[in-house]
């Protein structure tokens, strides 16, 4: 079974708040630790070798080939500062390099203020200044290749008169402003990249640090295709680590990663869950594990453009006959032994967005039944639903290289069947599926994930601007191709609501109508797991579904 | 000898440029859209201006022969999935695959040497149709479950049989400080998966010429003036063989570049054959390009070292 | 002969580097083709019977017949469907039973019989095999025969061409054509053909090289036969036993690379399934309670590879006499 | 223990043989017996497949597996049977050495020459290198070979034929071997360089004290090589004598039989040369040239030509026979193919009776062809082994479209005239004998009612009895039938009995053409000389007192050949004039033409 999140589709769009410092800031908020307590215990010590399942493309974490959760996780979030840092129940918190929470002035004109800590420093002892907010910004707007500008387009200036204080003033009221400076991006050293090409300073790597790790020698660090070595910046003004060296070792696979913890090759891994994963890590005495479900989703992507997906009556009866229950029962439960049907587009992790919208759509053959008949279908001799002559027929498509997926098909294959539609299935490589049959919407029903974020724009995912068109050279993310006021309207209004507490019902608003659109079906949580060995590694090990396990890596201890 | 590598070579220069055209028509007519991933971008202009920078929006045979210029003078491009240069992927790529290539072939050789020397001077025998049945088997199992089954039964089950903590070989790449122990850990499961295959193949032939050798009227004449057996076996029987072995060798070494594609996606070797599996899936161009070209490259160098050997291990063979 | 397969090159007569067997042995071979009790036999029982004198040949068509009529019979052998009604609670609850007496390759993930599921596979399986060789050998017999006769451009044509498909590493182009051409099973032999074709002729076009100079075919020429008759009457006759075992080899080789293509998410699509997508579903259940799900396809594709190739060897050894065990 | 001259160095009781597997036995050698005293010379003949080659096997014990050996064979009044494998490696080469049949496939073809004698020196005899190289070089020219050092640095494909038998030998004598067997070392061998190697064997028998057992079935080598002489018949010995009285009085009927067979260079030509004189001629060559291009370099470019045939002209008369005759190398078979514009001539022409062949269009070709067939020198590879006899003979009638119902007919008539029983008509080639292979052939040739038959060396690779019985046939078919032959040969002796006319043919070139009877009696070339002593008399004491001309070496490459006179290089007559121009064919009537500057003397 494998549920990652394909080619970066949407992943890379929604700003996937991955921030490791959070939970270091409040360790080290209540207990600072001095660098002399660390040189009392003899110094960081010892190494361990971690398994990660994805190389980070480039360390330039804004560049347009950046994207993907491993390299926030394995990399950038260890090296570098952030504004804001997700907490695993899905709230903001300041970053370490922030003294408290900024503050918000909503305006017009909408304005923040951060004021960074004094004792942030970058790993040259250079001060941590509000010219690296400022140059952040600039280099988002105005370098060339960037990854996702949204957001820092809309502010008008930086103030750095104060270089501990950062103010952002906003030409526009910018809901998600939280992300600016986090996310997937990082404050970046101004001092070491201003006037230089940053692209070909960072891409393979880089010396400097603003975090607790910093990369072995520099670019050296980055043995790319193979590992990733991180040891200790003995200038981070936090927890500092205790562990000598760490080092993340590329394994895409599964059972090769689970394999190599199981024999000791490597002492901790983060794979995509398989069924029997469990069984297998619990006949090793020395593992341990957690599994939690994730902020990817997986869902069912309809083509509405295309008959009969174009009517929603047929969208809704379609979800009436998906019994999800059965596909978690059999795809999730079996894996990680827990697993519950998603009912929304944004996963319960962030509370305040949630609504169980979809929760009406439990498998129901009278509603389908009604559905179609007051749509004008009729069943044929074959008991298929047909109308005008053409019968309602549908197709699944996903990428025909990932396992676990072809257990959905053969499900919906049947639970769809036997509720009168026609189902075939043909699936492709990610790369035809995600460059060709989505965005030139040749396909029919779409199976694959997305990933839920702690800001709960749907707008992106589902207004009627993010349709791919000529206009918008077809990097659109609505590849469900439904225009409708009644999303557009709640969702976009969204957008512009700098206040949490006025968005939230904004959110949920426009995830009902979603419900009563069905451009698409979520269908479950992807689970995680992350397995370790007990007899190497110590300390507060848990998984963290938005910051990943190594969210904490310089709390780890080394038995 | 010179002369006949010069022609190779001369010969070869406009079968690989007839390559390029069949390479690139292939990927970039039936392969992916090498900009593709872009659409993904939150940015509505991203995919636009990569389309731009990938000089995608020109005539493709103005593309093509950009392409072809700039591939000529060594000038392989940036992967569109990394950013990092295309001559510093296959370069790193090549390296691993290299050294599994290498290992795979000498332990191959070595082990098909042997069995295919006792084969062919004992056809019939009950070892040689043990030996036989074990290559049929060899060329029939499939590798890449071959592959699981080793890593999970050599990698795992021995390691709980044994009752040690540390690992006995390495089923994934983990930088554990150099030394020939270590290496050996590492390449033990991948070189036994590729060998199993080429041990068949080549024990095969060598069995067969072997056997036709030792049937030879020059082999039954230095019989007949004395000759020992083990002398006979050596000198007569295996040189004689060897000549068609050792070409057929160099041949499938060749395709070893561009052909370990499962056993380095089931080890987790960012060999060759991942990186292309990557660059398919990402609709990498560039890569794409290059790494067909290589591999084409491959072939003909060791086609070329192949008719060199031929030339130097028969001397019937007049290389003109 | 690498991991991917890459060339499919089998040993057909010729690899020897020492010619053919000595005059004594061919002296030898005059005798016993003199034997008496082999006079009144025609050529095809003299060939049955070198093919019936060797046990792994025979064990490997035994057991090649056993298994074609599994595939064959798949849906009547076993009591449950390939494909079972999964809105059935009754099916569901029964997914992921290791094997048993009712199931004997267990169950896979969604309760369906993994046996049955393996002889659909199985026949999916061998329908590209065999369609594969019976379609590369077609057209390779036909380019090659025309390239081996009449020589000149189409001869420069077919072995530049085939220099040129040498040259691209099998596999990997597969990859890349298998998402436009492959998926179906008719996609899939073609795909797999696209390239094995050239083997077969270039064995062809070999063989008719060496065949058009032999005094037979010259003595034909002599009589004023045309181009057609002496191909269709001389010189393919006498090529038909090399395509023969060339054809059965690659019904095992193009089993193993559909396989590998399935494995690396290039093979045939749901509904239909092969081996290859079976043990391609089940690869990560290595070492987990689920591992049956990839051991008894594996083992099945595995034994029928070996029985083609049996065959095809005992097949070789009774078109080719002089070329004893 | 050695040997005296009364008891027997080997002695060899009721030798049999047997092959096969227990269901399938056959027994290839039955009951022979012999002895070989001490400086003997033993000849061994029979037809093949009478088990000779066999026994010489046994004699080493290197027969293959499957085969088992039953008899006596003791070396030195010791049993050789119940050696291992140790011992008798020990004794093979030093003892008992063998020359194979065919010097093509004997040698071991990536090791020089040189290496190869020294290894048969080294298995037996401790020395140091230098000394084993002076052992090498002395045995290379004990055989005759002009410069042993040059030789020795070969390679076995760089030598010709003749060379590498002779190489062979030396391998043979590197131990001194008590007994040298020679397995038909000549019957792969054209005229010329059969003689050299008989010559060689015949220094051998002065030089060393080695005994000799040449296995032959040529009765002509053995008038000239042995002193006695053993008949074996299908696996049994039935006759044993001294060599001049097996020729003299032969007792048993076989030994009659292969007597018979000899053709005889003294025996009687054909009667009436005027036959098939006058008329149009039914081919006419004029002036062929085939040219075959030479590349090199790294583009391949043509760097030059060999000319295998250099400007031939002939012409064969209706009915008549043309013998075509010249050592390997000299261009006969090509000629032959140009004859039937099966190679396409590099210049010259070809006419069939009135018509040029070489202008004809490839559907007037076609049409032509009927007229002209060929029959090839090898049996096996001329005839299609998916097809039967009848197939085989029916095939050209039918690229020809004749009727169904005439085919058949057709077909069992030619079988009759070939002297092939009609139930074989459904055989395959592979059940025939070499001999019936050969006469298949010629049906197949004659299926068209051609006017002239190219016969490339039809009976070269048949034994002696079964030349005799082809040519018998050949000559029975002109008689009956009034085709003309154009009858290849590299062996003078083989074509006295068919030939009307001769032409000798020497590097591409006709040095001589005569009428046979003139060229026989009087021939003027130097070439034609030598050719005609090469070839054995089967009369020993004749044989003894013949004046032997032995050419040295081999005939130079066509490539680069001589400047004048082609010949002059292994000429005895060679002058200055020689090197300066070629001779032209000067007529020396009676229709006697030889290219020659110093021709013998008209009678």
């Amino acid at each position: 079974m494998h549920l990652p999140t394909p080619g970066g589709f949407v992943a890379a769009a929604l700003a996937t708040a991955t921030i490791v410092a959070g939970s270091a800031t409040a360790v080290g908020a209540s207990a600072p630790a001095s660098p002399s307590v660390s040189a009392t215990l003899g110094g960081p010590r010892g190494s361990i070798v971690v398994a990660a399942e994805e190389e980070p493309a480039t360390a330039d974490w804004i560049h347009r080939d950046a994207g993907i959760a491993w390299g926030v996780w394995v990399l950038g979030g260890q090296t570098l500062p952030q504004a804001f840092v997700v907490q695993p129940d899905g709230s903001y918190a300041p970053g370490a390099v922030l003294a408290g929470e900024p503050v918000l002035e909503p305006g017009p004109p909408q304005r923040v203020t951060y004021r960074i800590r004094d004792e942030a420093v970058w790993s040259d002892g250079e001060p941590i200044t509000s010219k690296d907010f400022s140059y952040l910004w600039r280099q988002v707007t105005k370098g060339r290749a960037i990854s996702d500008r949204t957001g820092y387009t809309d502010i008008e200036s930086v103030d750095t008169s104060d270089p501990k204080v950062a103010v952002v003033t906003f030409s526009e009221p910018y809901a998600a402003w939280r992300d600016l400076f986090g996310g997937f991006y990082f404050l970046l050293p101004s001092h070491l990249l201003q006037g230089k090409d940053r692209h070909a300073a960072m891409k393979d790597g880089y010396a400097f640090s603003g975090g607790p790790w910093k990369l072995q020698g520099g670019a050296r660090g980055w043995k790319q295709g193979r590992s990733l070595t991180l040891v200790p910046n003995d200038r981070y003004w936090g927890t500092k680590p205790s562990i000598g060296r760490v080092t993340f070792q590329f394994v895409p696979e599964t059972g090769p990663a689970i394999q190599a913890v199981k024999t000791g090759q490597v002492d901790a891994a983060y794979p995509t869950p398989a069924i029997g994963i469990l069984d297998e890590i619990e006949e090793e005495s020395n593992l341990q594990f957690a599994t939690s479900l994730g902020n990817t989703y997986e869902a069912l992507w309809l083509n509405t453009t295309k008959r009969p997906l174009d009517s929603r009556a047929v969208r809704q009866a379609l979800a009436y006959a998906t019994d999800r229950d059965a596909i978690v029962e059999q795809v999730l439960t079996p894996a990680v032994r827990r697993g519950s049907v998603l009912q929304s587009f944004n996963v319960p992790t962030y509370q305040q967005y949630f609504t169980p919208s979809f929760e009406r759509y439990t498998r129901d053959l009278g509603r389908v039944d009604e559905l179609m008949t007051g749509d004008g279908w009729t069943r044929n001799d074959d008991g298929v639903w047909e109308k005008g002559g053409r019968r309602a027929r549908v197709e699944l498509n996903t990428t025909s290289d990932v396992g676990g997926r072809e257990i959905v098909e053969r499900l919906l294959q049947s639970q769809w069947e036997d509720a009168g539609f026609q189902v075939s299935i043909d699936n492709a490589d990610p790369g035809t599926l995600f460059g060709d049959w989505l965005p030139n919407g040749t396909f029919s029903v779409g199976i694959f994930s997305s990933v839920g974020s702690p800001d709960p724009d749907l707008c992106i995912l589902f207004c009627t601007s993010a349709i791919p068109t000529d206009d918008n050279g077809g990097a659109g993310l609505n590849i469900t191709y439904l225009s409708s006021a009644a999303i557009d309207g709640p969702l976009t209004a969204q957008l512009r609501e700098p206040d949490a507490g006025a968005r939230a019902p904004l959110v949920r608003d426009g995830q009902a109508a979603l419900a009563d659109e069905v451009p698409a079906i979520p269908l479950y949580q992807a689970p995680t797991v992350f397995v370790w060995n007990a007899d190497r590694i110590g300390g507060p090990l848990a998984d963290n579904t938005t910051s990943g396990p190594f969210y904490n890596l310089n709390e780890w201890t080394l038995r | 000898m010179l002369t006949y590598a010069g022609r190779r070579v001369l010969v070869s220069l406009p079968v690989l440029v007839v390559a390029s055209v069949l390479v690139f028509a292939l990927v970039r007519g039936v392969g992916p859209d090498p900009a593709a991933k872009y659409r993904d971008s939150r940015d509505p202009h991203a995919y636009q201006e990569a389309r731009a920078d990938l000089g995608l929006d020109r005539p493709i045979v103005v593309q093509y022969g950009d392409w072809l210029g700039h591939f000529v003078v060594g000038q392989w491009g940036e992967s569109t999935d990394t950013g990092r240069s295309v001559s510093s992927e296959i370069g790193s790529a090549l390296w691993e695959t290299l050294q599994l290539a290498f290992w795979a072939a000498a332990v191959s050789a070595a082990v098909a040497l042997l069995i295919g020397t006792y084969s062919g001077t004992r056809t019939g025998s009950a070892g040689d149709h043990v030996l036989t049945a074990l290559a049929f088997a060899g060329l029939a199992v499939p590798t890449f479950w071959f592959g699981l089954v080793v890593i999970h039964f050599l990698g795992y089950e021995l390691q709980q049989l044994l009752g040690t903590d540390q690992p006995l070989f390495y089923s994934v790449p983990v930088d554990t400080g150099g030394g020939p122990v270590e290496y050996f850990r590492h390449l033990a499961l991948p070189v036994l998966v590729v060998s199993v295959q080429l041990v068949a193949g080549w024990s095969r032939y060598l069995r067969a010429a072997m056997a036709d050798t030792m049937r030879t009227d020059f082999v039954r004449a230095a019989r007949a003036r004395g000759v020992p057996r083990r002398r006979l076996v050596v000198r007569h029987g295996l040189r004689n063989s060897l000549t068609a072995l050792v070409t057929t060798m160099a041949v499938d070494i060749g395709a070893l570049v561009a052909g370990l594609i499962v056993t380095e996606k089931v080890f987790s070797i960012r060999g060759m054959g991942t990186v292309f599996l990557d660059a398919l899936g990402a609709g990498d161009t560039p890569v794409l390009l290059t790494w067909l070209m290589v591999a084409g490259a491959a072939v003909v160098v060791c086609n070329l070292v192949a008719d060199l050997l031929y030339a130097v291990l028969d001397p019937r063979v007049r290389l003109a | 002969m690498t991991d991917a397969h890459h060339r499919f090159e089998p040993e057909i007569a010729g690899a020897s580097p020492a010619g053919s067997a000595g005059l004594l042995e061919e002296s030898i071979d005059a005798i016993e083709r003199a034997r008496p009790d082999l006079e009144p036999a025609s050529r095809r029982r003299a060939a049955l019977h070198r093919f019936l004198r060797r046990p792994l040949a025979v064990a490997g068509l035994v057991v090649l017949v056993v298994l074609a009529l599994g595939a064959v019979f798949a849906g009547v052998l076993t009591p449950y469907p390939a494909n079972p009604d999964l809105t059935d609670p009754a099916v569901l609850a029964e997914a992921r039973q290791g094997p048993s007496l009712d199931h004997w390759f267990g169950t896979d993930t969604v309760g369906a019989d993994q046996l049955t599921r393996v002889l659909f596979g199985l026949r999916v399986s061998l329908a590209i095999g065999l369609g594969t060789a019976l379609l590369s050998t077609v057209v390779g017999v036909a380019v090659g025969a025309i390239g081996g006769y009449y020589g000149r451009w189409v001869d420069s044509v077919l072995m530049r061409g085939t220099d040129l498909a040498l040259l691209l590493p099998t596999i990997a182009v597969l990859l890349v054509v298998a998402d436009r051409l492959g998926g179906s099973i008719p996609g899939m032999i073609v795909v797999l053909s696209l390239l094995s074709w050239m083997p077969v002729a270039r064995i062809v076009r070999g063989e008719f090289l060496t065949l058009r100079e032999q005094p037979f075919v010259e003595a034909a020429r002599a009589s004023g036969a045309t181009g057609r008759h002496i191909v269709a009457r001389h010189l393919l006759p006498n090529v038909a036993g090399t395509v023969v075992v060339f054809a059965t080899l690659l019904v095992g080789f193009s089993i193993l690379t559909e396989a590998l293509l399935s494995f690396l998410g290039a093979g045939v699509e749901p509904p239909a399934v092969s081996l290859g997508v079976l043990i391609s579903d089940a690869e990560r259940t290595a070492g987990t309670s689920l591992a049956y799900l990839l051991y008894y396809p594996g083992i099945v594709l595995f034994v029928l590879v070996l029985a083609v190739n049996f065959v095809g060897d005992g097949v070789r050894a009774a078109l080719d006499p002089h070329r004893r065990s | 223990m050695s040997a005296t001259p009364d008891t027997p160095l080997l002695s060899v009781r009721h030798l049999a043989v047997e092959l096969g597997s227990d269901a399938h036995r056959v027994e290839p050698v039955a009951d022979v017996s012999f002895d070989v005293f001490p400086r003997d010379a033993l000849g061994i003949v029979g037809p093949s497949g009478a088990g000779k080659t066999l026994t010489a096997h046994a004699l080493l014990g290197i027969l293959p597996e499957p085969a088992r050996v039953r008899g006596e064979i003791e070396l030195r009044g010791r049993s050789l049977l119940d050696r291992s494998e140790a011992e008798l490696e020990r004794i093979r080469g030093r003892d008992l050495a063998l020359v194979f049949q065919d010097p093509s496939t004997a040698f071991d073809p990536v090791a020089t020459i040189g290496a190869q004698v020294a290894e048969a020196v080294r298995v037996h005899q401790d020395l140091p290198a230098p000394q084993v190289d002076d052992r090498v070089l002395h045995l290379l020219g004990l055989v005759g070979m002009a410069d042993p050092r040059a030789r020795a640095a070969q390679y076995p494909h760089e030598l010709s034929g003749g060379l590498r038998q002779r190489a062979m030998l030396a391998v043979a004598l590197a131990n001194d071997p008590a007994v040298l067997i020679a397995d038909e070392p000549t019957s792969n061998l054209d005229a010329i360089a059969q003689a050299q190697v008989l010559d060689v064997l015949a220094r051998i028998r002065e030089e060393t004290n080695t005994a000799l057992v040449l296995i032959t079935h040529d009765l002509g080598v053995i008038a000239r090589a042995v002193d006695r002489v053993l008949v074996v018949e299908a696996g049994r010995d039935v006759e044993t004598a001294p060599v001049d009285e097996l020729f003299t009085a032969p007792r048993h009927p076989c030994t009659r039989s292969l007597l018979a067979a000899v053709p005889r260079l003294d025996g009687p030509g054909r009667g009436g040369a005027a036959r098939g004189a006058g008329g149009t001629p039914v081919l006419a060559a004029e002036g062929l040239v085939k040219e075959f291009p030479v590349r090199a370099g790294m583009f391949r470019r043509v760097v030059g030509h060999v000319a295998a045939v250099a400007d031939v002209s002939f012409t064969v008369r209706p009915g008549e026979t043309l013998a075509l005759v010249g050592e390997s190398g000299s261009g006969k078979t090509t000629t032959a193919r140009l004859a039937l514009r099966l190679l396409e001539p590099s210049a010259g022409r070809v006419r069939f009776r009135d018509e040029d062949l070489t202008a004809a269009s490839p559907r007037r070709l076609r049409a032509l062809r009927r007229h002209v067939q060929i029959v090839f020198q090898d049996p096996a590879a001329s005839l299609n082994p998916r097809l039967s006899v009848y197939e085989t003979i029916a095939d050209p009638l039918r690229v020809h479209r004749v009727p169904r119902a005439d085919e058949r007919r057709r077909v069992g008539d030619l079988l009759e005239l070939v002297g092939l029983r009609p139930e074989q008509a459904s055989h395959g080639p592979h059940q025939l004998s070499g001999g019936e292979r050969q006469r298949v052939g010629i049906a197949r040739a004659l299926a068209l009612e051609p006017q002239l038959l190219v016969l490339d060396e039809p009976v070269s690779a048949l034994d002696t009895p079964n030349r005799a019985a082809v040519v018998e046939l050949l000559e029975g078919l002109q008689r009956e039938l009034g085709v003309a032959y154009l009858f290849i040969a590299h062996d003078l002796g083989i074509v006295r009995r068919v030939a009307d006319r001769v032409a000798v043919m020497y590097l591409g070139r006709i040095v001589e053409t005569a009428p046979a009877a003139a060229l026989y009696d009087t021939p003027a070339h130097p070439y034609t000389q030598a050719l005609l002593s090469a070839t054995p008399v089967p009369d020993p004491p004749r044989e003894r007192a013949r004046r032997r001309i032995i050419l040295a070496g081999d005939p130079p490459h066509p490539g680069d050949p001589p400047s004048g006179c082609r010949f002059r290089t292994r000429c005895w007559k060679a002058q200055a004039e020689c090197a300066a121009t070629e001779p032209e064919l000067v007529d020396r009537g009676r229709g006697h033409l030889v290219a020659c500057h110093f021709p013998e003397p008209e009678a």
